[in-house]
C-alpha cells in the first residue's frame, strides 16, 4: 500500500507456502471477515444476517471495522462515483486474498437506477467482482447463498478476483481514471490516508 | 444549457470555509470519520481534532445520491412508488405514504376507509421496526451489543408480517396513490400482528433493564450534544429530537392524517435536550406506537374496497392527474418527512421534492453539536440524532 | 381528510381572494396587513399560501418567521417554458399548526436571491442543495459549492429540466443499458 | 547443562496455554452469541481465524518498530505465563514473582502501543492515547488489590500463596480479600479488553484503535498473544483468589468460571468513555481497594 500514488503499481510479496496452502484455503473459507462498509441500501439486510434469525457468525463470518483484516467486501447495493473512490481505496487497503460479493441488481447493471446520472452502471469494470447476487433487495437467504457460493469458490480456487486485479491492473486503472479523471488518487486519496 | 458559474468571490469564500484545504497545524489533526466506519454508515464527517476534543466538524454527505428527484420526473406516477421508497431504507413505507398522500390530494381522491386503516397500520409497523433498528444502532455505538441483537430479531417478526402483507421484506411497494396494492391476507394475519405486538410489549422490560435504565448509558448520554428549544426550532429539527427540547410537535397530532385524530396516544416531551432526553423520548415513543397498534387492532379494519374506484386507474401507465401541487408530511421515527409534488397535467410528475428529516438535523445541527464534543461522543450524537444519510443525499 | 384543493392557475386569476374566517384565514390576514406587497390565500385546512416578489422575499420571510418558526424545505421548481425558477419556501408554524407555501419566481438566467440563513440557520443546507442542483446563487451563503455531488455533476446542475440525463449517462458509462423494449428501439422504464 | 525436562515442560505448557487461550476466546464468542440468542461460531473459530490471518499475503510494513511491537507483546505474555504456577508446574520462580507477573501482564499492551504508534494512523494514535490512560487509571486499584493480598498472606511468592490458600481456605473466604477480589475483577475487565472498558479498541468510535493498521501475519501474532494473555490472566486470577489448582482440570474449571463472570459483565454494560473510565477507576475500585488494605493491616 505504501507504493500507492507513486507509480500506481502495487507491489506484492509473491511467496506462497505451497505446503500449507490446502490448510489456509480451508481456513479462508471458514473465516470470512466482512469489511464494515455498507455501500448502499443493502446494508439494511446485514443486521438481520448477523442476528438471531440468520446468524452468519455460525460460519465464521463477522464484520470487522478495519479493512486491513477484512477478507470479504460486501458491495451492498448501488455504487455512486463518490463511494466508488472509497471502495477502490478500501479494496486496495485490504490484504490478499480478498473477495468481493456484489449484492443486488444495481452493481450488475444499474438496476432501477439504470438511467441515473450518479450511479455506476457496471461495477465489474472498476474492481473485480467474485460473486454477484441478483435481486432488489436480495433476501438474507440469497445473501447467505451468495456467501456459500463464495466459500465453494474459495475452496476450488476460482474466487480469484484479487489475482485478476493484480494481473489486469492496467485495465482497471484505466477504467477508474476514465470515470474519475486522471490523478484522483493523488488529489483525494492522499488526503484520506495521509499517513501512508 | 446556460452554464451558470459561481462568481469567483463566492468560490473563494466557500474554500476558506472548508478547513481541509488548510494545512494541518501541528497540535491538531484531521480525522476522516467514515464512510468506511462502523458508526457512520455511508456518511463522512471530517473532524478537526485538538487532542480528544473536536474543534470543527464538516459533514460530507453524498455517498448515496442517486438523483431520485430527477429520476421521478422521468417515470409515470405509479412507477415512482417503486423508486421513491428507496429514499428512507429503514422505514420505506414513509416515502410511499407521503408521495401517495400528495398525489391523492392533487387528484382529489377520497381514499377508502379500509385502505386508510391499512396505511395507518403499516406506518405504525414501520415505526416499531425502525425503533428496533434504532435500538440496535444505538446499542452498538455505545458498545452494548446484546439488546441490539434481540431488537433486530424482534424486527424480523415484523418483517415476516410485512412479507405476508406486501410480498417484500424491506421495500414493500405497497401504498400507492388511491389506496393500497392488495388486501389484508386474512384474519390470521391480524392475529399474528396482535401476537407480535404483545410479544414485543412484553420485551420492553428487558430493554429497560439492560439499555434504558443502565448506569453507563446515562453516563454516556447525559449532557452530551445539548440543544435548546430556540436552536432546535431555528434549525428545523423535528421528531423526537425536537420533542426532547420541550416542543410538543408531532405531525400525527398537529396535522393529523389517516386515523390519527381518532386514536388515543400521547406525545412524550422532555425538556433537557441532551442525548439522554433523545434516547428516553424514543423509548417512550416505542411504547406509544405499540399502544397505537393495539388500538388499531381493537378497531379492526373497516370493510369496503382497499383501492379507490376510478376509471382512470384502468390504464395505469397513462394515468394523468390534474394540474396542481401538494405537500404532504408524516411523522417518521426520524422526524417530519415531507414530500412536495407538482403536477403539470402530464403522466409524469413535474417535480417531486422530498424533505428528509436528516436534512435539517444531519448537517448544520450535527456540525454545531459536534463542536467541542469528545471523539467518543461522535457516535452517540450521531445515533441519538438518528441521522439517516439517504435522507440527505436522495 | 379535507381535499378541497384549488389549482394554481385559478388562484393567479383571483386578484384578492376572500379569506375565510378560520384560523388560517386570520393568520393570512394578519400577515398580509403587515406585508401588503404579498398575496395570500388559504388552500385548505392547515395549508396557506403566499406569493411574494423576489425583491422583498427576505423581508417577507423575516416577518413570517415570527409566526412560522420552522423552515421545512426550499423546493425549487424549474418552469422551463416560462423561463423561471419557482422557489417554494415550505414553512411550518408549530404554535398554529399551519403549513405555508411562500412562492417566489426568479428568472432562470443568472438566478440570484438573498439568503435566509440569518433568519433560519438551517437554510444553509437547503440553499446549498438548491444551488447544487439548480445553480441558483444565494447571496450571503458562504458554503455554496459541491455538497452532495462531485465536481463533474455539480457543474451541470442535474435537476434542471434542460439537463440531458440519458446523454450524460451514455457519455460516462457507455451506451449499453440493456433496457430496450422488444423492438430494440425505445428504452423501457 | 540443558534442563531437558524444563524445556519440554515449557513447550508443553505453551502449546496447552495457546490452545486453551484460543478455546477461551471461542467460549467468549460462543457465550456472547448465546446471550444474544444466536447459535454462534464453533469453539475453535479463533484458531481458524488465526490460521487464515497467517495465510494472508502482506504488502505493508511501517518499519521495524511496527513489526517488532506484536512480537514484543507476545514475548511478554509468554514470560508472564511462565511465572504463574499452572497446576503443579511452576516453570520459573523468584522471590517476588507476584510483582513480576502483575507487571509482565501489562507489558503486552505497551508492545501493541509501540507498534501502533509507528503506523501513523490517527485512529491508532487515539487508541494508544486511550490505552496508556487506561493503564495509568487501572494501576491504582490494581496495586491496592495486590497489596491487600500480599499483606494478608505475608508473601510475594505465588506458590506460597497457593499453598497457604490450600491450608487456610481460599482468599475469597476472607472478607477483606473478597473486597480485593471485586476490585481485581473490575480491573480484570479492562485487562481483558472487554466492556465496559473496551475503550482501547472501541469499534464504533476508533475502529479497533491500535489494531486498525495491523492485518495478516501481524494480526495473527496479536491474536496468539491475546490467547496466551487470556490464559495467563485467568490463571493469575484463579491462583490469587480461587486457591490455585492441583491439576490442569481444576485450573480449567476455575479459569472458565472467571471468564464467564467477565463475559456476563461485558454483555450487559456499554462502554465508558476514557475520562469516565479513569474517574470510575479512581473512585469506587480505589475506595474499595483502600478498605481492603486497611482491613488486612
Amino acid at each position: 500500500m505504501s507504493e500507492i500514488g507513486n507509480d500506481g503499481v502495487i507491489s506484492y510479496e509473491l511467496k506462497e507456502f505451497k505446503l500449507f496452502e490446502p490448510l489456509f484455503k480451508w481456513a479462508r473459507k471458514k473465516s470470512l471477515w466482512i469489511v464494515a462498509f455498507c455501500t448502499g441500501c443493502g446494508g439494511i439486510e446485514i443486521p438481520p444476517l448477523a442476528t438471531a434469525r440468520y446468524d452468519f457468525e455460525r460460519f465464521g463470518i463477522m464484520p470487522n471495522p478495519s479493512p486491513r483484516m477484512g477478507d470479504l467486501f460486501l458491495i451492498t447495493g448501488y455504487v455512486t462515483p463518490k463511494t466508488l473512490k472509497r471502495i477502490i481505496i478500501t479494496y486496495e487497503m485490504m490484504q490478499d486474498p480478498k473477495y468481493i460479493l456484489a449484492h443486488g441488481s444495481c452493481p450488475i447493471n444499474g438496476g432501477v437506477y439504470w438511467d441515473s446520472y450518479n450511479v455506476v452502471k457496471q461495477l465489474d469494470r472498476y474492481i473485480p467482482v467474485d460473486v454477484a447476487i441478483a435481486g432488489c433487495m436480495p433476501r438474507p437467504e440469497a445473501v447467505m447463498d451468495g456467501i456459500m457460493e463464495m466459500m465453494r469458490r474459495i475452496e476450488d480456487g476460482t474466487a480469484d478476483g484479487w489475482k485478476r486485479y493484480r494481473e489486469n491492473y492496467e485495465y482497471y486503472r484505466r477504467n477508474q481514471d476514465e470515470l474519475f479523471g486522471e490523478g484522483w488518487r493523488e488529489k483525494e486519496a492522499r488526503r484520506w490516508l495521509a499517513w501512508i | 444549457m446556460a452554464d451558470l458559474e459561481v462568481p469567483n468571490e463566492l468560490r473563494r469564500e466557500a474554500k476558506e470555509h472548508d478547513m481541509y484545504l488548510h494545512p494541518i497545524d501541528r497540535d491538531t489533526y484531521e480525522l476522516f470519520f467514515g464512510p468506511q466506519h462502523m458508526a457512520t454508515e455511508n456518511f463522512s464527517i471530517i473532524l478537526k481534532m485538538d487532542g480528544n476534543r473536536i474543534e470543527k466538524a464538516i459533514v460530507n454527505p453524498g455517498f448515496l445520491h442517486r438523483g431520485f428527484e430527477k429520476l421521478a420526473e422521468g417515470r409515470p406516477y405509479f412507477t415512482n412508488i417503486a423508486l421513491l421508497l428507496r429514499i428512507c431504507v429503514p422505514e420505506s413505507d414513509v416515502p410511499e405514504n407521503i408521495y401517495s398522500m400528495a398525489v391523492d390530494e392533487i387528484v382529489g381522491w377520497e381514499v377508502p376507509e379500509r385502505a386508510i386503516w391499512i396505511r395507518t397500520t403499516v406506518l405504525e409497523m414501520a415505526r416499531v421496526s425502525a425503533w428496533m433498528f434504532w435500538i440496535m444502532g444505538f446499542g452498538n455505538e455505545i458498545g452494548l451489543y446484546t439488546p441490539g441483537q434481540w431488537a433486530a430479531a424482534y424486527r424480523e417478526r415484523f418483517m415476516r408480517l410485512y412479507e405476508e402483507l406486501t410480498g417484500g421484506r424491506v421495500y414493500h411497494i405497497y401504498t400507492v396513490p388511491g389506496g393500497v396494492r392488495r388486501d389484508i391476507p386474512g384474519d390470521r394475519w391480524l392475529r399474528q400482528l396482535r401476537d407480535t405486538v404483545e410479544y414485543v410489549k412484553g420485551k420492553m422490560k428487558d430493554f429497560d433493564e439492560i439499555l434504558f435504565d443502565n448506569y453507563i448509558t446515562f453516563e454516556r448520554t447525559e449532557g452530551v450534544g445539548v440543544m435548546d428549544k430556540r436552536f432546535a426550532l431555528k434549525h428545523a429539527v423535528t421528531g423526537p429530537n425536537l420533542r426532547a427540547t420541550g416542543v410538543p410537535y408531532d405531525v400525527r397530532k398537529d396535522d393529523p392524517y389517516y386515523l390519527y385524530d381518532q386514536l388515543d396516544f400521547e406525545v412524550p416531551v422532555l425538556k433537557e435536550g441532551d442525548s439522554l432526553a433523545r434516547v428516553l423520548i424514543r423509548r417512550y415513543e416505542l411504547e406509544q406506537d405499540l399502544y397505537i397498534l393495539e388500538q388499531l387492532l381493537d378497531m379492526g379494519p373497516p370493510s369496503g374496497p382497499y383501492m379507490v374506484q376510478d376509471a382512470r386507474l384502468k390504464a395505469l401507465p397513462r394515468f394523468k392527474p390534474p394540474k396542481g401541487d401538494a405537500y404532504a408530511h408524516v411523522e417518521s421515527t426520524k422526524g417530519d418527512f415531507g414530500a412536495y409534488v407538482v403536477s403539470d397535467g402530464s403522466h409524469k410528475p413535474y417535480r417531486v421534492h422530498v424533505r428528509g428529516p436528516s436534512q435539517s438535523h444531519g448537517v448544520t445541527v450535527l456540525e454545531e453539536l459536534l463542536k467541542g464534543a469528545r471523539l467518543a461522543d461522535v457516535p452517540v450524537i450521531l445515533k441519538t440524532l438518528d441521522n439517516c444519510p439517504p435522507d440527505i443525499d436522495r | 381528510m379535507d381535499m378541497n384543493e384549488k389549482n394554481v392557475e385559478e388562484k393567479v386569476e383571483e386578484s384578492r381572494p376572500e379569506l375565510p374566517d378560520t384560523r388560517e384565514g386570520r393568520l393570512v390576514k394578519a400577515l398580509i396587513e403587515k406585508a401588503p406587497y404579498a398575496e395570500g390565500s388559504v388552500r385548505r385546512e392547515r395549508r396557506v399560501e403566499f406569493r411574494v416578489s423576489v425583491e422583498r422575499i427576505h423581508e417577507f420571510l423575516e416577518l413570517a418567521s415570527e409566526t412560522f418558526e420552522m423552515l421545512m424545505q426550499i423546493s425549487v421548481v424549474d418552469w422551463i417554458k416560462e423561463g423561471e425558477f419557482e422557489l417554494v419556501y415550505q414553512l411550518w408554524s408549530v404554535s398554529e399548526s399551519v403549513h405555508a407555501f411562500v412562492r417566489t419566481r426568479i428568472p432562470r438566467e443568472n438566478a440570484k436571491l438573498p439568503t435566509v440563513m440569518d433568519v433560519w440557520p438551517v437554510a444553509e443546507t437547503y440553499e446549498r442543495e438548491a444551488h447544487e442542483f439548480f445553480g441558483i446563487i444565494f447571496e450571503g451563503n458562504p458554503r455554496l459549492g459541491p455538497f452532495i455531488l462531485e465536481e463533474r455533476e455539480y457543474k451541470k446542475h442535474p435537476l434542471r429540466k434542460d439537463f440531458n440525463m440519458l446523454g450524460h449517462v451514455k457519455a460516462i458509462y457507455g451506451e449499453d443499458f440493456d433496457r430496450y423494449d422488444e423492438s430494440k428501439t425505445n428504452y423501457v422504464i | 547443562m540443558i534442563d531437558w525436562k524444563l524445556i519440554l515442560e515449557v513447550i508443553g505448557i505453551l502449546l496447552y496455554a495457546t490452545f486453551m487461550g484460543f478455546i477461551f476466546m471461542g467460549i467468549e464468542r460462543k457465550a456472547m452469541a448465546r446471550i444474544q440468542r444466536r447459535v454462534g461460531p464453533p469453539l475453535y473459530q479463533p484458531i481458524i481465524d488465526t490460521l487464515k490471518l497467517l495465510g494472508k499475503k502482506e504488502s505493508i510494513s511501517h518499519g521495524f518498530i511496527y513489526d517488532f511491537g506484536p512480537v514484543f507483546a507476545l514475548g511478554a505474555s509468554i514470560a508472564a505465563l511462565l511465572f504463574i504456577p499452572i497446576a503443579n508446574f511452576q516453570l520459573f520462580s523468584s522471590n517476588a514473582d507476584l510483582i513480576v507477573v502483575a507487571y509482565l501482564l501489562e507489558v503486552p499492551m505497551l508492545g501493541i502501543m509501540l507498534g501502533a504508534m509507528s503506523s501513523g494512523n490517527p485512529f491508532s494514535a487515539v487508541g494508544v492515547q486511550r490505552g496508556l490512560l487506561t493503564m495509568v487509571a487501572m494501576q491504582l486499584p490494581y496495586g491496592l488489590a495486590l497489596i491487600a493480598l500480599i499483606q494478608h498472606w505475608g508473601t510475594f511468592k505465588l506458590s506460597e500463596i497457593v499453598a497457604l490458600q490450600g491450608a487456610q481456605g481460599w482468599s475469597v473466604t476472607v472478607p477483606a480479600l473478597l473486597i480485593a477480589m471485586i476490585v481485581f475483577d473490575i480491573v480484570f475487565q479492562a485487562m481483558l479488553g472487554l466492556e465496559p472498558f473496551d475503550i482501547i479498541t472501541a469499534p464504533a468510535e476508533i475502529s479497533m484503535g491500535p489494531m486498525v493498521e495491523y492485518g495478516g501475519k501481524h494480526a495473527a501474532i496479536l491474536f496468539t498473544q491475546h490467547a496466551v494473555q487470556i490464559f495467563a490472566e485467568t490463571a493469575f486470577f484463579a491462583v490469587l483468589f480461587l486457591g490455585g489448582a492441583s491439576n490442569l482440570l481444576e485450573l480449567l474449571i476455575k479459569q472458565i468460571a472467571v471468564l464467564f463472570i467477565a463475559i456476563f459483565v461485558a454483555s450487559i454494560y456499554p462502554r465508558f468513555t476514557i475520562d469516565q473510565a479513569a474517574k470510575f477507576f479512581w473512585k469506587w475500585p480505589t475506595i474499595l481497594g483502600i478498605i481492603a488494605v486497611l482491613l488486612t493491616v
